[in-house]
């Protein structure tokens, strides 16, 4: 029975930590420029790709992926940045000034272009990719296993916030990225450089896509062009939970989404337990009746009269 | 009647007359042509233009971006298909209550109630979702797609699960299609011309003016949602007897994004937007895809590989977006080209035309 | 110094500047004077670029400011304090003052004008751990105008500081405005209050219906005069003048 | 102005008020209104100025539904309706026009009038027909069919007035009518103001910082400042009352 808590527990803060470094990614840029990106996903699933050769056949040939540890996470990391950047550049750049709703679908088109150019250049079909296999093995905490995996994914996810934190709180360009997504204009007003600010945010949400997308690779095993989307879906509802615009409201429901996911896998009963999504979904929807703002509502959305 | 009122009420009429003549040529067209595929497409299209109308009326009139929809088009879809397959296919996959199980029901009434299902579905989920403004909205709409979509996906006894269900009676062709689309257009634009249509437009403007105008915002985006969830039934019903098969993983995310990309780079604030979205990504769609396949300059034969289709698609969204926000038509409806005359109201109240300034004092 | 001539703005299609020309000379305060709706705050945030012109030029000793980014122009030297003071609630005090050196080369002074903001303003000393949010609205004021001052601008532009502060708190406010002065920091100010503006500025400009109404050194100006700009009760009289006749 | 204007609504009992008592809004520990009590009678002109900042928004706000008070409360012809929504003050008789105008941009002229009729509760029949004939009698049916963001400001800031007109209201709330207009659009907005209490049998509340066409068309004049009252009376007290000079121009400190 503890082991069984135990490993609920693990899981679900290990799912949370991918889910809230992924609304972390998207909640960034949505407070400074008011896009939801949801190419995010595909930004994670580009920095899997980059692992192996490219190539249509079915085994996949690892590339960066053999690398030594640290050159590799290097290289993907550097790899996201560039695409988030070029991301930023060519496409949401022009449509600065746009509507929310139009960044929204220019985001979908981009999703859609590079879920499309994986699959013209490596195909559609599933790859299996072993990386680091040696950390899906157990360790054991007394009489509890878990999977060393998740530790790793946990303490990972935890370094990332501190980080984040310090670099937000102690940096000059983390200082501007606050002001500029609590009042945009003002902070230009103070000369605060808008375009690096925003590129700085870009960049920041590729390194973060690129952590997401080693943790993720390690522990299924697998590529496939889709496989950004079930977690921008899922990072995408937690910003909104969390509360649209705070960065702590982004993480909040993250661990929000994941845990509650992860729990209703656990507790429910069997015959519905295959609908355990449609359960997280619901706990959405009545959040979002509850308290429409999200769960750390930000003032600087609402309109004034 | 004389004709000068004839004549209003066309100018009146003039949008979804003018968008059903585009169609009906191009039917038409393809018709004489005697082409079986491209009829095919066609047909694919103008089921494409139902779903299209049947966003519009709530994103277009609303201006909440709902991204939930397709969830409608699933339950019309699975609808008609417990009230018109045979028995014996059913008996096959499904494992439906009595009165399901043992009945072949007729297709045009099977049709109506497949529509009303996913409308009064939409009344139950919307009276709290229609509450919620911006993208708390959009959210909530894709949350209740999510729950039927995993439901649906789960639900063998009901949907044959994750795998295709087959044996629906094909009987959607072009002109049962075209009928309907014309159906969509009239109906969609009689809506926005009726007081609740005009005050759920005014929401869209402003929504605090139209709050102190005394309009109920919810009540009218609930109206609106449960008639935009009737057309998406429909559509759904349509693509069902069309291929004559299901999927559930067929109204997920891909259809989504590709219905709302056609609404927005047509226009999503207006019906003809939404008719031209339609017809200008899927011409777009095939032209992509003819150059895939390869086309002849003479001695020189020139192709694309495959999957460029996608990434055009995708690229030319962007460009249209950069260049044209607010999409192709901008918002606006078919232009009247036969300069003033008397107009009339969609009350039913004439307005004389303007007299020249000279005129009037 | 500043010099802005034959000014037009518009919202749409809405005129709220109708060719305004008014120029600041290096260390003085300048008053814009006016009702609501005048085209005060336009003028100065088209001064400051975050609103375009549609005619006009706006110039900053040699360099024409038009057509800059509102960044650019803070870097130029132009700093402005817009309407509603616009703290940064989330960042603390610190963070909020500091925020004003984005624009600066001279890193090394950055840490001396610090230390004497927090002479200028003693509150803050004690506070720069606090969120701004958390601040009273005289002291959000100060702050802000701390925080421009560490962009050392050459120019402060400054609308409506007393907005919506208690009377003795704008006479805080006032007086700091002064002892910058006396430091030869150039201020060009909008104000509501004629009076405030009598006491406190070298010169005024009265602007009513995004027009100059009059202009003038504080010491010429009467208050009569003053008032019957910024009312307008001169054309009140000869509209009832014309009726009765 | 056309001399002959048609009558559109006249039915309403001429004993109700729109009433304010002991109304305060705080926000985040700031008073913004402070402990305001007023009473408007149908059929009059009825101000109410202040310098910037001093509550008058706000409470226009709490008269309309858009901002609860912290405590007080707001009738209507008798009738409690402190926190009301929005759209049922607006059916129940009390329109408003923006500072920032909020037409309907993207909707002809006469439909933005349409709308608010049918936000009373008519047809799109009855509606359009009221619209127009308050689009005649302000002089504008010439432009019905204009979209509404086309129209040049002073002609926006009409089909506001002709919005809230068209809700056929017992009280009609003009939030700075002739910010930014001309003097000759002014003097057409004077005379259009001073004829809509005959004409609609209605009251009007008009904030105001254009003093002429404050002291042109009202009746009484409230004032406030810093959210309390300092002064009422008619234009002539107003104009001469050194308290409100001293609000508007700021104290005199020796």
């Amino acid at each position: 029975m503890l082991q069984l808590i135990v490993q609920i527990a693990v899981d679900a803060i290990s799912l949370g930590s991918l889910l809230a470094l992924t609304a972390l990614g998207i909640g960034l840029i949505f407070g400074i420029m008011r896009l939801i990106n949801f190419a995010h996903g595909d930004f994670i699933m580009l920095g899997a790709y980059a692992l192996i050769v490219p190539s249509a056949a079915d085994a996949a040939m690892m590339f960066i992926g053999v690398w030594p540890a640290p050159i590799l996470v290097i290289s993907v990391i550097a790899i996201l940045i560039v695409v988030a950047l070029a991301s930023e550049r060519i496409a949401f750049r022009p449509l600065r000034t746009a509507d929310p709703s139009i960044l929204l679908i220019t985001s979908f088109a981009l999703s859609f272009f590079f879920q499309n150019l994986v699959l013209m250049v490596y195909s559609g079909r599933p790859k299996g990719v072993p990386l680091w296999p040696d950390l899906v093995k157990p360790i054991y905490l007394g009489p509890i296993r878990v999977p060393e995996l998740h530790i790793i994914t946990v303490c990972v996810t935890l370094a990332l916030l501190v980080l984040l934190v310090l670099f937000l709180k102690k940096t000059t360009i983390g200082v501007q990225m606050r002001a500029a997504s609590e009042d945009f204009r003002m902070a230009q007003l103070l000369g605060v450089r808008g375009n690096r600010v925003i590129a700085a945010a870009f960049a920041i949400s590729g390194l973060l896509a690129a952590v997401v997308s080693l943790l993720f690779v390690s522990q299924t095993g697998t590529l496939s062009f889709k496989m950004g989307v079930p977690l921008v879906l899922f990072a995408f509802v937690a910003t909104v939970v969390g509360g649209m615009g705070s960065l702590v409201g982004a993480v909040l429901g993250g661990f929000v989404v994941g845990v509650s996911s992860i729990v209703f896998q656990a507790i429910l009963p069997m015959e519905m337990r295959m609908n355990d999504d449609a359960w997280v979904f619901a706990l959405v929807l009545l959040i979002l009746l509850v308290r429409p703002g999200g769960l750390v509502s930000v003032k600087a959305l609402q309109e004034r009269v | 009647m004389d004709s000068r009122h004839i004549t209003a009420i066309i100018r009146f009429l003039w949008t979804p007359l003018i968008l059903s003549f585009i169609v009906l040529t191009i039917v038409l067209i393809v018709w004489a042509s005697g082409d079986s595929v491209v009829a095919r497409t066609i047909t694919d299209g103008l089921i494409r233009t139902v779903l299209v109308i049947g966003l519009y009326i709530f994103i277009g009139n609303s201006g909440v971006l709902a991204f939930g929809h397709i969830a409608f088009m699933l339950i019309g879809g699975y609808a008609v298909a417990w009230l018109t397959m045979s028995p014996f296919k059913k008996s096959f996959a499904l494992d439906l209550p009595a009165i399901l199980a043992d009945n072949q029901f007729p297709l045009f009434p099977s049709a109506i109630a497949a529509g009303l299902l996913p409308a009064i579905v939409a009344f139950i989920v919307g009276i709290p979702i229609m509450r919620l403004s911006g993208i708390a909205a959009s959210i909530a709409t894709f949350a209740v797609l999510a729950i039927f979509y995993t439901i649906y996906s789960n639900w063998d006894s009901w949907t044959f699960g994750a795998s295709t269900l087959v044996g629906i009676p094909l009987y959607v062709n072009m002109w049962v299609a075209l009928g309907w689309t014309v159906f969509a257009i009239f109906t969609a634009y009689l809506y926005q011309q009726t007081k609740y249509g005009l005050a759920l437009r005014s929401s869209r403007e402003d929504e605090v003016a139209a709050r102190a105008a005394g309009i109920n915002i919810p009540v009218q985006r609930l109206i609106a949602f449960v008639l935009s969830a009737f057309f998406m039934g429909i559509a759904g019903v349509l693509q069902a007897h069309f291929l004559g098969s299901l999927i559930v993983n067929g109204f997920w995310l891909g259809i989504t994004f590709l219905s709302l990309a056609m609404l927005i780079v047509g226009g999503q604030r207006s019906l003809t937007g939404a008719v031209v979205g339609v017809i200008v990504v899927s011409t777009i769609v095939e032209l992509l895809r003819q150059v895939e396949a390869g086309i002849q300059f003479g001695n020189f034969e020139f192709s694309l590989p495959g999957g460029f289709q996608e990434l055009g698609l995708a690229v030319l969204m962007i460009v249209i977006l950069i260049y044209r926000p607010w999409g192709i038509m901008g918002g606006h409806e078919v232009p009247w080209p036969f300069g003033h005359g008397k107009r009339i109201l969609a009350g039913g109240f004439a307005l004389a035309p303007p007299l020249p300034k000279d005129e009037r004092k | 110094m500043l010099e802005v001539e034959n000014l037009h703005v518009h919202y749409g299609r809405t005129p709220a500047v109708r060719g305004v020309s008014l120029d600041v000379k290096e260390g003085e305060i300048v008053c814009v004077v006016g009702p609501n709706g005048a085209g005060k705050s336009t003028t100065l945030s088209t001064i400051a670029g975050t609103q375009a012109p549609t005619e006009g030029s706006i110039r900053l000793g040699d360099n024409s400011v038009v057509g800059r980014s509102p960044e650019n122009i803070a870097r130029m030297g132009i700093s402005l304090v817009p309407e509603g003071r616009h703290v940064f609630t989330q960042l603390t005090v610190e963070e909020n003052i500091r925020l004003g050196t984005a624009v600066r080369k001279d890193r090394d002074q950055i840490e001396s004008d610090f230390e004497e903001m927090l002479q200028h303003f003693p509150f803050l000393s004690g506070r720069l751990k606090t969120p701004g949010g958390k601040l009273s609205g005289g002291e959000q004021q100060q702050l802000v105008i701390a925080r421009a001052l560490m962009t050392r601008p050459q120019i402060i532009l400054l609308d409506e500081p007393s907005l919506g502060l208690a009377p003795i708190i704008v006479d805080t406010v006032y007086s700091i405005l002064h002892a910058l002065r006396d430091q030869g920091i150039t201020l060009l100010v909008v104000e509501q209050s004629t009076h405030r503006a009598l006491e406190n500025a070298d010169r005024i400009y009265v602007l009513r219906r995004g027009q100059i109404e009059l202009h003038g050194k504080s010491a010429d100006l009467t208050d009569t005069e003053l008032e019957r700009a910024y009312f307008g009760f001169d054309e009140q009289e000869s509209t009832s003048q014309g009726t009765t006749s | 102005m056309t001399a002959s204007a048609p009558i559109v609504i006249t039915e309403n009992a001429s004993s109700d008020k729109l009433e304010v008592f002991d109304v305060s809004v705080d926000f985040e520990g700031l008073r913004a209104i402070d402990d305001v009590t007023l009473s408007i009678n149908n059929r009059e002109v009825f101000g109410l100025i202040g310098p910037n900042g001093a509550g008058k928004t706000t409470l226009v706000n709490v008269l309309t539904g858009f901002q609860k008070p912290t405590t007080g409360r707001v009738l209507l012809g008798g009738r409690d309706v402190t926190g009301w929504t929005p759209h049922k003050l607006g059916r129940n008789g009390l329109s408003r026009t923006f500072q920032a105008v909020r037409l309907f941009r993207d909707l002809p002229v006469v439909e933005n009038l349409e709308i608010a009729a049918i936000g009373t509760g008519l047809g799109r029949r009855e509606a359009s027909k009221r619209s127009i004939e308050i689009l005649k009698w302000m002089d504008f049916e010439h432009k019905a069919f204009d979209q509404a963001d086309t129209l040049p400001y002073g002609e926006e800031r009409r089909v506001g007035i002709g919005r809230a007109l068209a809700m056929a209201p017992r009280f009609v709330l003009l939030d700075e009518p002739a910010a930014g207009l001309s003097d000759a659009e002014c003097d057409d907005l004077m005379s259009i103001i001073s004829k809509i209490p005959s004409n609609f049998g209605c009251g009007v509340l008009l904030i105001e910082h254009n003093m002429r066409v404050i002291m042109g068309v009202c009746e009484r004049i409230h004032v406030i400042d810093s959210g309390k009252t300092i002064a009422q009376g008619s234009p002539s007290e107003i104009q001469n009352n050194p308290d409100v000079i001293r609000a508007y121009l700021g104290s005199k400190t020796e």
